[in-house]
């Protein structure tokens, strides 16, 4: 029986255990991912049955996470690095856009580098500060990463094993509010492309476009305004970089209206790039600007205020109501 | 030092040679200890210090009242009352003993677990939870105590300490800074870089290093393979490993490393060998990578109980004093409890507050958007 | 005479030696600024003028600048802190992002941390990698830091000397491939606000918006334009964050078309929040899309391929050729 | 080490006391020598070597060509046929002593001034010379000769180094790896914390570092106050200096240092003592920042010249030998020149080539538009 209802970190745990055993050079690496599991307990259990060697706790450094990631790379291995939280990656930044970003131009394509970055992101989990952020934008702007985010456990194992996969780094955000949301996970599905956007629910007089943990939110927006009787079109989109710009275009030419909907703050987000260029792309189709609902441009607030800062249904309505009286 | 081409081959793996901890003999690193842990005083050649049995009743009192707030900010957290808790359980002596040795004028940038330096210096105890219930980020001024925010962000402070340091020497004062962290931090580029920048300047800053033996699930041998207080001297300053379950020698080898850095004689690190009796965080289950007998081990190592025995050895206190101070404890308890309970939240708008000193047109347009936003609820709602 | 023609580099350091002159709390800091004066001679003289003590050759390290300035800057200094080239940054990022932007809003307002960030930026000198790049975007997403670029010496003076005195993080980012174009700097002029963009060419037809560099090009471009019959209006932004849209939107209300311009990718860049909100302010007033015209999704090429990499004078035009057709 | 309490006070200013160079005695480095400035063969009894007159006439070949090339280089960028030029002169013994130490099989982490390391790889020098004309970034298949590319940023590649000598380990194999980077480069973070994975992993990784006295414009006392091979030993692995103008003694101690990490012993830090005699690029002034004096100081040990006296003086090479050189050298120039000036430049899409191993659609959406883009102005040049 290949299909199983899964919590996004087993997914995620049974997505490295698959790609630990295909592939020995494949590597799980960061702090804590071994004895503990990680603080999430992504990686339980692997360092037991594959060994020190392959499931590495790395001294408390993220550059030299990052930058030692890249040299067993170029010796042939294949890192999936954990970072702790979205908060600690900037230590590793450098390491990121300079070198792991570039390298593969630098040498003219003649040297790879797969190495995967997984992140757990966003907030809504109660947390200190540094532990609540979506930096994606900050990664997006850089050429030679390429950006995912699943919003389920099918997705959360399938595109792991497609990042690990795939020959260029990646940099894999899991939406750390969602990890113990439970859904069907089919092992032996064929998986679509790893930069396809998904239609998670069809709809027709606006799109809805998130990705990682407003997924959810903005179904459930969805069918609180079905209740209202608003038809609205749900699109996962699945990856940053690239943005699969083409099926938001074809949603929004039947919608005519886009509301761009992630935690990141608002000022030079995603929703920035998607609204310019679909409105771009769809100047004739649109009825109302492209509206965005993410966070404020101010840092990650104490978390007695996250719900006040993130996007939530009402905020996500508000903008679709907004969006609809044009 | 010259390579040693008679060693004999070692293992190639990576994983058996790095494990293993390096041997012990010439490299057995000395620590400095004057207080042993059956209470008794002991003399170090270099940290001769004299205590008033007032101040070692202080001291004492310091310990014991810190690991009561401690404990009580642990059951707050299992109650909900705060998100998240970072016990200092066992580091009470290194805190203890090192944020006495600090003068007013001196400036202390901590990490997210020194609640008894922050007793120290005089920094509210409930000031310190605001963080941890999630109402603010750091709930102090540092200025008034001259104790920095707690740093979250492993390492990051080192530099923040050195800066403030490098200040410090411009201005031509006296005072010094210390810099505290842990043996996980050891391994970020920003506290070698802070080693780099003090010792270039000669800047009057001490790097105090926790030891706890672990961060989070790693023990010391993923940072290092030698005592981390020698990581010092390849940068050009000293450094000393010290008992950090003895407040005494805390005390003294602190006090001696402050005295240095305000007379001009730039950096030093100490490294305070203690234990993380706890787990590394409410949240973290330390079951899952140590083992009991470990913790049990450094129970007999506690640096309350040693000071106590060492107390009522000498005489210098009596059941009249662990009484009161019993008294104190409770009422410090009571006093955190209901301080956190009716803490109030911050008014929903703070979220738009202080990002800027100087203002910033964004800012005021969302806050301005989401006061209009919020206020459809409250029309809503008077309907 | 207040009045005197300087280049960039002159502007700059006459900026500073005002500002050392007249704070004793302010500094300057870096990598060779000290007798070498800074690989542009930006710091020219200032050490010997001011002393090792407040002119300071730093060590190595990006990280260990921008953390030991914060540290200065809690003890009641004022460092300006450089950063030898664009591509230097990346070391001290975290520090910048997650310490000197978030620290002043950790502490709810009771410290305050007045440093500002030079990096030299942007390409068309000719350079090995590294030297050429455009990060504003990278920084801009960030809460908590202000983020300003002149385009002229009178400005680069002045706006630096506004920087300095500001209370917050600024990161000053200096058109390096501009660094020796020359204009009047009236030393006595009473400056308008740091953050307000300016108007640099009237016109009716469409608004060009540009920063730093871009500015002289876009000038360019409207002069061109104008030979055959077009008006081009050209908005300096002057500031990266906060963006002043209100210039933008009043300009476009009259133009109804906007072409954003820069040298940075256009993927995440500043012209895609531009582009999103001036849609949004101005939906009903825009008769073409916002454009964008800016870098690749690519890394800085070559220095062989820069002219083509970079948006110049003709790729602007065919922007607004585009604009215009619509 | 413990806190000298007797030492007297010294001054508090940051810049008087940093500034001073720490005094000699105790701390004075001893210096690896094989071959005096005077060209003298001398011993270390921690590293013996034999070399017959062949291997010396090839190592005197290669610093001479190395040299040739580099001068050839600047010349070519003085010519405008380079857009910059970092010129390795004065380096030539540590980089042809550490680089034939390597074994094919070895792999070579080098920062923008290793050319006379890629040499002793087999790297052709015109390879080299892509990214300072500005046609690449990297003009050389990393693998063909386990040199990787030039890094810019400075101390990057000390990580890489580390995490591929992990990978070696991994695999069993017995090669080493060795991370070039200069004195500048000691005070950055990354290689920290490269030395702190190497030594945690037991890594089979060399760290070269070329002190060559200057940081762009910046003496070594501006990053360090005490010998940089002296920072090893805080992170559990041996540091040496080795009189980086002497061929023999760097072709030595490397030998001994990879043979170190090849048998399982681990990292180890070699600190090539040697000078910059040029200016940092073409785009430097030194004139600005250090006095001739200095530079004249270091011409009297110049490598080549005392590797020349050795010969001489010992016959291993005569006239013949020399002038046959000479004209190598001169055909090395001239294949360098031609090569240069006909370098062709890269096709404008090659902007959009290689940013991704496996694509990316907007790399192709931007390829397609700017193709289109441009073959407007070929239709408008062609009407
Ligand atoms: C840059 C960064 N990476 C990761 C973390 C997550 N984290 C928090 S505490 C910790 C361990 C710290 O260990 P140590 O420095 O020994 O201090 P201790 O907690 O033992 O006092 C880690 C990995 C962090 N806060 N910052
Ligand atoms: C991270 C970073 N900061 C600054 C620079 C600019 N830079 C290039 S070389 C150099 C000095 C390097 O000195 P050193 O490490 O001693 O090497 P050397 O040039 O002397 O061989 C500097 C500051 C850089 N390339 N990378
Ligand atoms: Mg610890
Ligand atoms: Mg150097």
């Amino acid at each position: 029986m290949a299909t199983e209802k899964l919590s996004i970190v087993k997914a995620i745990n049974a997505s490295l255990r698959t790609a630990l055993e295909s592939d020995p050079k494949v590597l799980v690496m960061g702090e804590d991912v071994g004895k503990l599991g990680g603080v999430f307990r992504v990686t339980d259990g692997l360092q037991k049955d594959f060994g020190e060697d392959r499931v590495i706790d790395t001294p408390l450094a993220e550059s030299g996470i990052v930058g030692t990631a890249i040299g067993l790379a170029l010796r042939g291995y294949r890192p999936v690095v954990e970072i702790q939280f979205d908060g600690f990656v900037f230590p590793a930044y450098d390491q990121i856009v300079t070198q792991l970003a570039k390298m593969h131009a630098r040498a003219l394509g003649k040297i790879k580098l797969p190495v995967v970055i997984r992140i757990p992101y966003g907030g809504a989990i109660g947390a200190v500060e540094h532990h609540s952020e979506s930096p994606e934008a900050l990664f997006a702007h850089v050429a030679g990463l390429k950006i995912v985010t699943p919003s389920n456990a099918s997705d959360a194992y399938w595109m792991l094993q497609q990042a690990i996969e795939c020959d260029d780094p990646v940099i894999f955000f899991e939406p750390k509010r969602r990890y113990h949301d439970r859904s069907e996970v089919d092992r032996e599905a064929v998986p679509g492309p790893l930069h396809a956007a998904r239609t998670v629910r069809a709809g027709k007089d606006l799109t809805l476009a998130a990705y990682g943990p407003m997924v959810k939110t903005c179904l459930e927006a969805a069918a609180a305004a079905a209740e209202e009787g608003k038809s609205l079109e749900v699109l996962d989109l699945r990856s940053v970089s690239p943005v699969d710009f083409d099926a938001i275009q074809a949603s929004v030419e039947r919608t005519r209206r886009l509301v761009v909907v992630h935690e990141a703050p608002v000022f030079f987000g995603s929703g920035a790039e998607i609204a310019a260029r679909i409105t771009e792309r769809c100047f004739y189709h649109l009825e109302a600007p492209v509206l965005r609902v993410g966070g404020y441009h101010a840092p990650y607030p104490p978390s007695r205020l996250e719900d006040e800062y993130l996007p939530g249904l009402d905020r996500v309505l508000d903008a679709v109501d907004r969006a609809l009286a044009y | 030092m010259t390579v040693d081409s008679t060693a004999a081959r070692k293992p190639r793996s990576g994983k058996r040679a790095g494990a293993k901890k390096p041997a012990a003999g010439p490299d057995k690193p000395e620590l400095v200890q004057l207080l042993t842990p059956e209470g008794e005083r002991v003399e170090h050649p270099d940290y001769a210090i004299d205590v008033t049995p007032e101040e070692l009743r202080g001291l004492y009192r310091d310990m014991v009242l810190t690991r009561r707030f401690d404990g009580e900010a642990t059951t707050l957290q299992r109650q909900g009352e705060l998100g998240l808790w970072a016990s200092l359980l066992g580091q009470e002596a290194a805190q203890i003993g090192s944020g006495r040795a600090t003068r007013d004028d001196d400036y202390v940038f901590p990490t997210y677990r020194e609640h008894g330096v922050a007793w120290c210096r005089g920094v509210d105890p409930t000031n310190l939870l605001g963080m941890f219930r999630g109402v603010n980020h750091g709930g102090w001024d540092p200025n008034e105590n001259n104790f920095h925010l707690y740093t979250i962000v492993i390492g990051s402070q080192a530099l923040h300490a050195t800066g403030y340091a490098m200040g410090v020497a411009k201005d031509g004062a006296d005072s010094a800074v210390i810099a505290y962290f842990g043996d996980g931090a050891s391994s970020q580029g920003d506290v070698a870089e802070a080693f780099t920048f003090a010792a270039v300047y000669n800047a009057p800053v001490v790097f105090f290093c926790q030891n706890n033996q672990w961060a989070i699930s790693e023990p010391t041998e993923k940072q290092t393979r030698v005592p981390l207080y020698r990581r010092a001297e390849g940068f050009g300053f000293p450094g000393v490993r010290v008992d950090g379950n003895d407040v005494l020698a805390c005390l003294a080898v602190t006090k001696a490393a402050l005295e240095r850095a305000r007379t001009g004689q730039g950096p030093m690190l100490v490294e305070a060998f203690t234990y993380r009796m706890g787990a590394h965080t409410t949240s973290d289950d330390p079951t899952r990578y140590r083992r009991d007998e470990e913790r049990e081990l450094w129970e007999a190592k506690d640096p309350i109980l040693r000071l106590r025995r060492h107390l009522e050895r000498e005489g210098h206190a009596g059941e009249e004093f662990f009484a009161a101070l019993e008294a104190e404890s409770d009422a410090l308890a009571k006093r955190v409890r209901d301080t956190v309970r009716t803490m109030p939240d911050p008014a929903d708008t703070a979220i738009f507050e202080h990002i800027y000193a100087d203002g910033h047109a964004l800012v005021d347009e969302e806050r301005a958007q989401f006061v209009a936003y919020q206020a459809q609820f409250a029309d809503e709602e008077s309907n």
